[in-house]
């Protein structure tokens, strides 16, 4: 599909989260062809499901409007969603990669009219919002979601209920048999920027998530804080659905634990204290406790932490708890050591949010190439190469440095195509 | 050539249900008299677009008007080539955002009346719309300076040298190195996280030194700058010589200064010999013998306070981020030269992210004790050496401390001349003789670079890092925010590219963030300027200079074309070749306004186009409702609001206007940084003319809309259009 | 019967001795690994794994060799047979010297020098199962089902797993917080596994002897956590658990004015009985506090 | 002067698994998770930033090594991977090792005094011996008290057929070899702490 001396200048980059969308969007704007991959059926990654940014507390749909603008102005930029990098061959400077393109079911006509989903009467799980709301089987993520282009869930494509949508859209845009296919390209670099999972809450056994209804996890309480999350922003106790007056964030569930995740996730300290002020928004009489062994709100966002810390309404426990038990009202009890009055404590609330860690994907998701360089806990170690790691595949890392790091990458793509390997 | 405009209406996506598309068609044809209207049933199908195309090439259609869907969407279908295009909101803002109720006429009509005012908002406004003319210059340089030879600015020259294009790198100094230069060994950067790596100064000098891409001066300063990005004339001065170089760009990278331990006596500075700060304890380790300076014996009891001068109201209030890292590096040199060393880490929270947290480990591992806790008191020990004092949180009693050399983790204070974005200093002023200054900017607004926070010179440190207020400049390294080594050398890279693509964007016309690849910007009617200085001073880039009488000199290539400047200009003389006063003006004035005792009052919505207009397309797509009276025209900012615009709608017979833009303060997410905020200065202003035309004050309003506001949409448009509802019709309708 | 014989070396440990306090535990076994099919060599002439207190008498090399001179034992008499142990003190001895061996190369030369000075020696390559493990991986859960000829059926039970046969060597890979091992085995016996929050909750262990006041709380806690439950009987794999949880019940109803009289048995017992046993077979008989009211109807 | 690693040092090398409080972070995850919490003076945590802040007395004095049931719960949450059941195990020893523990300490009277000699003396313990010297630690009458308050149990085993009723039982047919074998690790292990020392 592309010619030599295009491909002498083209740039893969794989995953369209920050760290992606930034290289592809700094790259594009130096004047390089950049072909963009994407998995889910948006781009956005996980910072399209955080409800805001720390420490402005602004929208991150805000950070990603532009982008996405930044890629409708810039034609340099083709955006392949739902695909895949399946085998990546040749050198720096010349790669031959094969990308499988996931059916979407949905072709390229549509215009977002959003008939279709009104008509469709199936719901499933809504894997944005961690399966904490259902959603139609034919949809958009999410309201900003880019492309606007709609989506079918694979399982969904295969019904009868598909078949009959096919009348409904007025454009002909609904496929129910469309198949993966796979596409091949040429580029000269590649930045791999395919980011994190949220650690599976449930191997952390001591703190009961999965058991105990009104134990969740940070990211799950960014979609609960969202005003288009499942409870349109409200924060209530998942059993009850009653008001949240006293809640606990338990920092590194799972982060710097040879149990788990032996490194330190970053964020986490200042995702709490994110939270910790919609809690505030929503609750100005709601007690907050913050468990943690260090509060590690590095550099300038050092300023967010004080700025949290003025409000007398949260505590602030040194402790790693060590464990979560429930009592008969489904309250989750914290039981552990205040480490500076060396005092044991069993605290009961109303609910408890785990501060869960990044998982880097490389660790599920391998970049199919040979000689990339891995760490012990699966991050890319960029040794020099045309196969340049970025973002949350190098380190678990917050939205600026995703940034910088992206930036840096898309420099370091655009030198092996100068050079040509 | 002659503009030929060619008009298409979509009736597809219910459009041709709720409105009467031939209606529009008459509009466009017989009331706005554009020369070729059609309307089609999918207009961003296939035979659609193929239509246009077709005008284009056989019917010389070169301005299209699309009365479809939001702007937003299906951008890549309408991508036609001509720079010519403009969209009317029919789907969103006419269709979805109304409640009309089956058989309700009266809804239906106020529907009609909205499609068909967008649709002649849009007629003007391709009607008044130019094609830009990209700026060029055959003098722009792409060469990219970069001041500072520390890590990062070595970086940064070797990243752009690698690319293909010329560096030219400044350092301060006699050698390249920086405050790297002075230290032992550097952390690790690579698994398993837990050696010391060798300095990496050396190796890079050298190669920075040896590359044909990079020429180097040595013993230099920046004498003056002056110009744009691709036009930057930098006198670099060495001792008495001065020399001229251009640049389309500039890196600066000129790292910290440690804070200054004169001011941390309450950690025992000055207490004696063996109190030094960790740049100090470098130095001492890097010539080899870890002693106490009191008396030259060894030094193998170490303690090493982080947070010195950092995390401090009374100091820098923000973390210095490489301390603990480099202070754990410390600890180990200790162990590396004394097998019994002992060494004490005296912290508040340790601060070892990422895989770093191995680096932790590690030095525990050494035997490296953590003790979190404040020094209380320093003195000189009864055998040499010191006792130092600390309040022990986890023991929680007060500990004294045996030890030979007392290290402070002083924290970085950016080598970086800022000014006040709010008072910015007029030219002449601040750039004395004496060269203090890094870059010393002719600029109006002043020989600095705006600082957003502490000193630092960025714009929006989460979304766009690298953005100072100055186009073409950006920073690396400590300089923009604090960070370790490795940290730095990305940052160094990435920044290398933005300076990059800063000369690359120059010399295809176009502007970098936020309108990246904007072709257009704008041109000042000079003979009509009042010297009043506004959009001088209000400019957020600082991209207009000034002559002697006051007049505005305007640098095409640092403008990020917002508008500000257009929107402050009280005498409208700055317009865009496809934005202007004029044109907002006319379009507003196209408005039908009914009669007075229609009882359908007219509501006119400026809304930012980066964050409200997504919210107000948003809010279509989720059912919000709104008002059918109100019109909504988009501006690039809320910067570019001309307070003209505001009596032109009284003087129409609006009865209100509302703006929306986006949050401004201290935690502004303009992405013109001050747009809105400026919006709201001027506002304030409006009551003046309200009252010159014997208008409320209330009648006008500003919000701060966020881009997921979509919810609360409906009930501000709402709410806003029931107070106006509440006064008297404005009485300028009958006129 | 096509079953092939399956043998073991096995140690019972000093609680498992005849007219010993886990003597329950050791005959059901017997009879439960007679069903199976399965022969247990006990290692002739073995001695006492040190178990958890041995620490304050003994230092960190001896009590590793007297785990060494077991290991050397099995060996000279039973070659690499997998090495099995019922009692998880036991067990655990076992396991943590293994490791240990595994860890230092120092450990393992002066174990070697101390085992010398016996005329023993071990060669290593043992390897150290606990009975539960060759139930699960050996014989395996379809077949200890299909074996049930009279199901426990309607009989609610409290698996009480307790500590040492989950931490830190968990059983076959389970869950250290909440394993299922036990749960499993209890429906497998055709009875009702009931939700038990104390299942891994210590009862006290070794101090038991020495601090008694400060260990009866704990049992009363998972006594009253079985009750609540609605459990009938409490069963269990460990015998300190089983001693402290079944023979103090009279003294946590003195001191807490508690009426507990709740059997607690091994899962050898439950099995030997779903199976068919008798009542003795399953050593029923030796309970302090009878399980006659819950499981005698099931005995043959 | 506090903070003195003499002592650390010496724990790191002497006690067994005690190089191993180094490496701990001080969360307080081990002390939360221990079943006689409410007994301790100090948690492990705690023990362990004594042992590296050098107070030898305060850490060899307290009860709190002695009040470990071995449940292993604090090295199973441990994010560090400290051994910590075995650290405990080894201060006690380290510490009775020092004759700094209190005479009256009950588990270091039972687990040194009775249990360690009761299964050395033959090489498998005797309960019935083991129950006996317990009871009468502290003398003949406290013995009979002892003795009659725990009766019921005692009954109760005996009549089931788990408890020997014979107070003492022969050695083990290896006994020599087994002493020869005790013998010669507490020699090595003598001779490491000398050369380590």
């Amino acid at each position: 599909m592309t010619d030599g001396n295009t491909a002498r200048r083209t740039i893969l980059v794989v995953g369209g989260g920050i760290s992606g969308l930034t290289a592809a969007v700094e790259a594009a704007e130096v004047g390089y062809e950049v072909i963009l991959v994407e998995k889910e059926p948006q781009l956005g990654g996980r910072v399209s499901q955080h409800n805001k940014y720390f420490p402005k507390l602004c929208s991150p749909t805000c950070g990603l409007e532009i982008n996405f603008q930044r890629i409708r102005n810039n034609s340099r930029i083709q955006v392949y969603t739902l695909a895949e990098v399946e085998t990546i061959s040749g050198t720096a400077g010349n790669y031959q990669v094969a990308i499988r393109r996931n059916p979407r079911f949905v072709n390229e006509k549509c215009t977002g009219c959003g008939d279709c989903s009104q008509a469709c009467t199936t719901e499933v799980d809504n894997p944005f919002n961690f399966g904490l709301n259902k959603v139609k089987a034919i949809r958009n993520a999410h309201v900003m979601a880019y492309p606007s282009q709609y989506f079918m869930d694979p399982l969904f494509a295969k019904t009868d209920e598909a078949k009959k949508l096919v009348k409904i859209c007025p454009v002909g845009a609904i496929e129910p048999d469309q198949q993966a296919m796979t596409l091949n390209v040429q580029v000269a670099s590649i930045v791999w920027a395919t980011g994190w999972t949220p650690y599976n809450a449930e191997k952390i056994r001591p703190y009961g998530f999965g058991r105990y209804a009104n134990v969740t996890t940070n990211m799950r309480f960014e979609r609960m804080s969202s005003v288009h999350g499942p409870n349109q922003g409200a924060i209530v106790r998942p059993s009850d659905n009653k008001e949240v007056r006293n809640i606990a964030f338990i920092q590194c569930a799972g982060s710097r634990d040879h149990n788990y995740l032996p490194f330190c996730s970053r964020i986490c300290c200042l995702a709490s204290m994110k939270q910790a002020t919609y809690v505030r928004e929503q609750y100005p009489d709601a007690k907050i406790t913050i468990y943690y062994i260090d509060l590690r709100a590095m550099d300038r966002y050092e300023a967010f932490l004080q700025k949290v810390m003025a409000d007398p309404g949260i505590r602030w426990i040194k402790s790693k708890p060590s464990r979560i038990d429930e009592d008969k009202e489904l309250n989750p009890i914290v039981i552990g050591e205040d480490t500076l009055t060396g005092q044991r404590y069993q605290e009961t609330y109303d609910m408890v949010v785990l501060a869960t860690g990044m998982e880097p994907n490389c660790t599920t998701e391998k970049v199919p190439a040979a000689g990339v360089e891995v760490d012990a806990y699966g991050f890319v170690v960029n040794a020099g190469g045309g196969i340049i790691g970025t973002g949350c595949s190098l380190s678990p890392v917050d939205v600026a440095t995703s940034v910088q790091s992206g930036t840096a990458a898309a420099l370091k793509a655009i030198q092996t195509a100068v050079k040509g390997g | 050539m002659e503009k030929k405009i060619g008009c298409y209406i979509c009736s597809g996506c219910g459009i041709g249900e709720a409105l009467d598309v031939d209606a529009l068609v008459k509009i466009a044809t017989k009331e706005q008299k554009l020369p070729l209207v059609k309307k089609h049933e999918f207009l961003c199908g296939p035979e659609g677009v193929e239509l246009i195309r077709n005008d284009m090439s056989t019917s010389g259609v070169n301005a299209v008007l699309l009365a479809a869907c939001s702007p937003r969407v299906k951008v890549d279908e309408f991508r036609l080539g001509t720079s010519l295009l403009d969209r009317v909101n029919l789907r969103e803002q006419a269709v979805w955002s109304l409640e009309v109720k089956e058989g309700d006429d009266t809804a239906e009509e106020d529907r009609q009346m909205m499609a068909e005012d967008n649709l002649r908002m849009g007629c003007v406004k391709i009607k008044k719309m130019n094609p830009p003319e990209p700026f060029q210059d055959p003098s722009f340089s792409k060469d990219i300076l970069v001041v500072g030879g520390g890590m990062a600015g070595m970086t940064t020259a070797l990243e752009i040298a690698e690319t293909g294009y010329k560096a030219i790198l400044v350092e301060q100094s006699g050698q390249l190195g920086g405050m790297v230069a002075r230290m032992h060994k550097v952390s690790p950067s690579k698994p398993p996280y837990q050696h010391l790596q060798e300095n990496p100064v050396a190796a890079l000098a050298a190669k920075v030194e040896g590359h044909a891409n990079i020429v180097v001066h040595k013993n230099a300063t920046i004498a003056k700058t002056i110009g744009a990005p691709g036009l930057f004339d930098v006198s670099i001065q060495n001792g008495g010589h001065v020399s001229q170089v251009r640049v389309g760009s500039i890196v600066v990278a000129t790292g910290f200064t440690p804070y200054d331990a004169s001011k941390l006596d309450h950690l025992g500075q000055g207490t004696s010999p063996d109190v030094i700060t960790s740049l100090e304890f470098e130095e001492m380790a890097k010539a080899g013998q870890i002693v106490r300076k009191s008396d030259g014996k060894p030094a193998k009891r170490v303690a090493f306070s982080l947070c010195a001068g950092s995390r401090d109201k009374n100091h820098l209030e923000y973390c210095s981020a490489a301390c603990c890292t480099y202070s754990l590096k410390q600890a180990l040199y200790v162990k590396e030269q004394y097998a019994d060393a002992s060494t004490y880490i005296l912290y508040q929270e340790i601060r070892t992210p990422g895989q770093m947290e191995d680096f932790y480990r590690k030095v525990q591992d050494e035997g490296g004790i953590f003790i979190k806790g404040d020094i209380q008191k320093v003195a000189v020990g009864t055998a040499g050496g010191l006792s130092v004092q600390v309040n022990d949180k986890l023991l929680r009693s007060s500990e004294t401390l045996a030890v030979d050399l007392l290290v402070l983790a002083t924290g970085m204070k950016p080598n970086v001349d800022t000014v006040d974005p709010n008072n910015p200093s007029p030219v002449g002023v601040a750039a004395g003789a004496e060269v203090k200054h890094v870059l010393n900017l002719e600029y109006r607004q002043g020989p600095s670079l705006p600082e957003l926070k502490w000193g630092f010179p960025d714009s929006h440190f989460i979304c766009f890092p690298y953005e100072t207020r100055r186009t073409g400049i950006y920073t690396a390294g400590p300089a923009r925010r604090p960070m370790g080594i490795a940290a730095s050398m990305t940052d160094a890279t990435g920044a290398a590219l933005k300076a990059i693509q800063a000369v690359e964007s120059v010399a295809r016309g176009a502007a970098v963030h936020p309108r990246a690849g904007d072709l257009s910007y704008p041109s000042f009617r000079q003979e009509g300027c009042t010297q009043c200085k506004r959009c001088t001073e209000e400019c957020p880039f600082g991209a207009i200079n000034e002559d002697a009488k006051g007049n505005p000199l305007f640098n095409p290539t640092r403008c990020r074309r917002c508008g500000t400047c257009m929107g402050a200009c009280p005498q409208k003389i700055i317009s865009f070749a496809n934005y202007s006063v004029d044109m907002i003006g006319a379009m507003l004035k196209e408005v039908e306004i009914p009669e007075e005792d229609a009882e359908k009052p007219r509501i006119l919505i400026f809304a930012c186009e980066n964050d409200s207009y997504p919210a107000l397309d948003a809010m279509a797509r989720e059912g919000g409702k709104i008002s059918p009276y109100v019109r909504i025209i988009p501006l690039r900012c809320l910067g570019s609001m001309n307070l003209v615009w505001i009596a032109d709608a009284m003087s129409t017979g609006f009865d209100g206007v509302l703006l929306m833009g986006c949050r401004h303060g201290e935690d502004y997410q303009c992405h013109n940084v001050r747009g809105s905020a400026l919006a709201e200065i001027r506002l304030s202003k409006v009551s003046e003319t309200l009252n010159r035309l014997q208008l409320e004050s209330d009648r006008v309003k500003m919000v701060e809309i966020n881009i997921m506001d979509s919810h609360k949409l409906p009930g501000i448009i709402n709410s806003f259009v029931a107070e106006i509802q509440k006064l008297p019709a404005n009485p300028y309708k009958e006129f | 019967m096509s079953e092939k014989i399956k043998e073991y070396t096995f140690y019972p440990g000093c609680s498992s001795e005849k007219k010993a306090s886990a003597a329950n535990m050791e005959n059901s076994m017997h009879a439960m690994c007679h069903m199976l099919g399965i022969k247990l060599n006990e290692i002739d002439d073995w001695n006492c794994c040190s178990a958890s207190i041995g620490y304050a008498g003994g230092g960190e090399l001896p009590r590793l060799a007297m785990t060494a001179r077991n290991f050397a034992l099995a060996q000279q008499q039973q070659g690499n047979k997998d090495l099995v142990a019922t009692c998880a003190a036991c067990w655990l001895a076992l396991r943590e010297t293994e490791e240990r061996m595994e860890e230092s190369t120092q450990v393992k030369a002066d174990l070697a020098t101390a085992l010398k000075a016996a005329d023993l020696k071990y060669d290593g390559g043992l390897k150290i199962r606990h009975m539960v493990e060759v139930l699960i991986e050996d014989i395996g859960w379809e077949a200890l089902k299909a074996k049930v000829k009279k199901p426990l059926t309607g009989v609610k039970i409290a698996g009480y797993v307790g500590c040492q046969t989950n931490r830190p060597f968990s059983i076959a890979g389970d869950n250290f917080e909440n394993p299922q091992y036990l749960d499993r085995m209890i429906e497998t016996v055709g009875a009702t596994a009931v939700p038990y929050d104390k299942k891994v909750a210590c009862c006290g262990g070794a101090l038991a002897f020495s601090e008694l006041d400060k260990v009866t709380p704990l049992i009363r806690d998972i006594l009253q956590s079985a009750v609540d439950n609605g459990a009938d009987l409490i069963v269990t794999p460990c015998p300190v658990c089983q001693l402290n949880v079944e023979v103090y019940q009279d003294k946590v109803n003195k001191t807490f004015g508690t009426h507990f009289n709740i059997p607690v048995v091994y899962y050898s017992q439950l099995f030997v009985l779903a199976w068919g046993g008798s009542w003795t077979e399953a050593a029923l008989n030796q309970q302090v506090i009878s399980a006659e009211a819950v499981l005698k109807k099931f005995a043959s | 002067m506090a903070y003195d690693l003499s002592f650390a040092r010496d724990v790191y090398k002497h006690s067994e698994m005690g190089h191993w409080i180094k490496m701990c972070m001080q969360c307080g995850v081990c002390a939360g998770s221990c079943p006689l919490g409410p007994h301790w003076e100090h948690s492990p945590r705690q023990l362990f930033q004594l042992v590296r802040a050098g107070k030898k007395e305060e850490v060899l004095k307290s009860s709190s090594m002695w009040m470990c049931t071995s449940c292993y719960n604090c090295i199973v949450r441990c994010p560090r991977h400290l051994p910590i059941t075995h650290i405990v195990h080894g201060l006690a020893r380290y510490a009775s090792e020092q004759g700094m523990v209190d005479p009256k300490q009950p588990t270091h009277r039972f687990a040194k005094e009775i249990f360690w000699k009761n299964i050395t003396a033959t090489g498998r313990v005797a309960e019935m011996l083991l129950t006996m010297r317990l009871y009468f630690a502290d003398g003949l009458a406290q013995g009979i008290k002892n003795g009659l308050e725990m009766q019921a149990q005692a009954l109760g085993m005996l009549k089931t057929g788990r408890l020997m009723p014979l107070p003492f039982r022969s050695k083990i047919k290896g006994y020599a070899g087994f002493r020869a074998m005790l013998d010669k690790a507490q020699e090595l292990e003598a001779k490491h702490k000398e050369s380590k020392a």
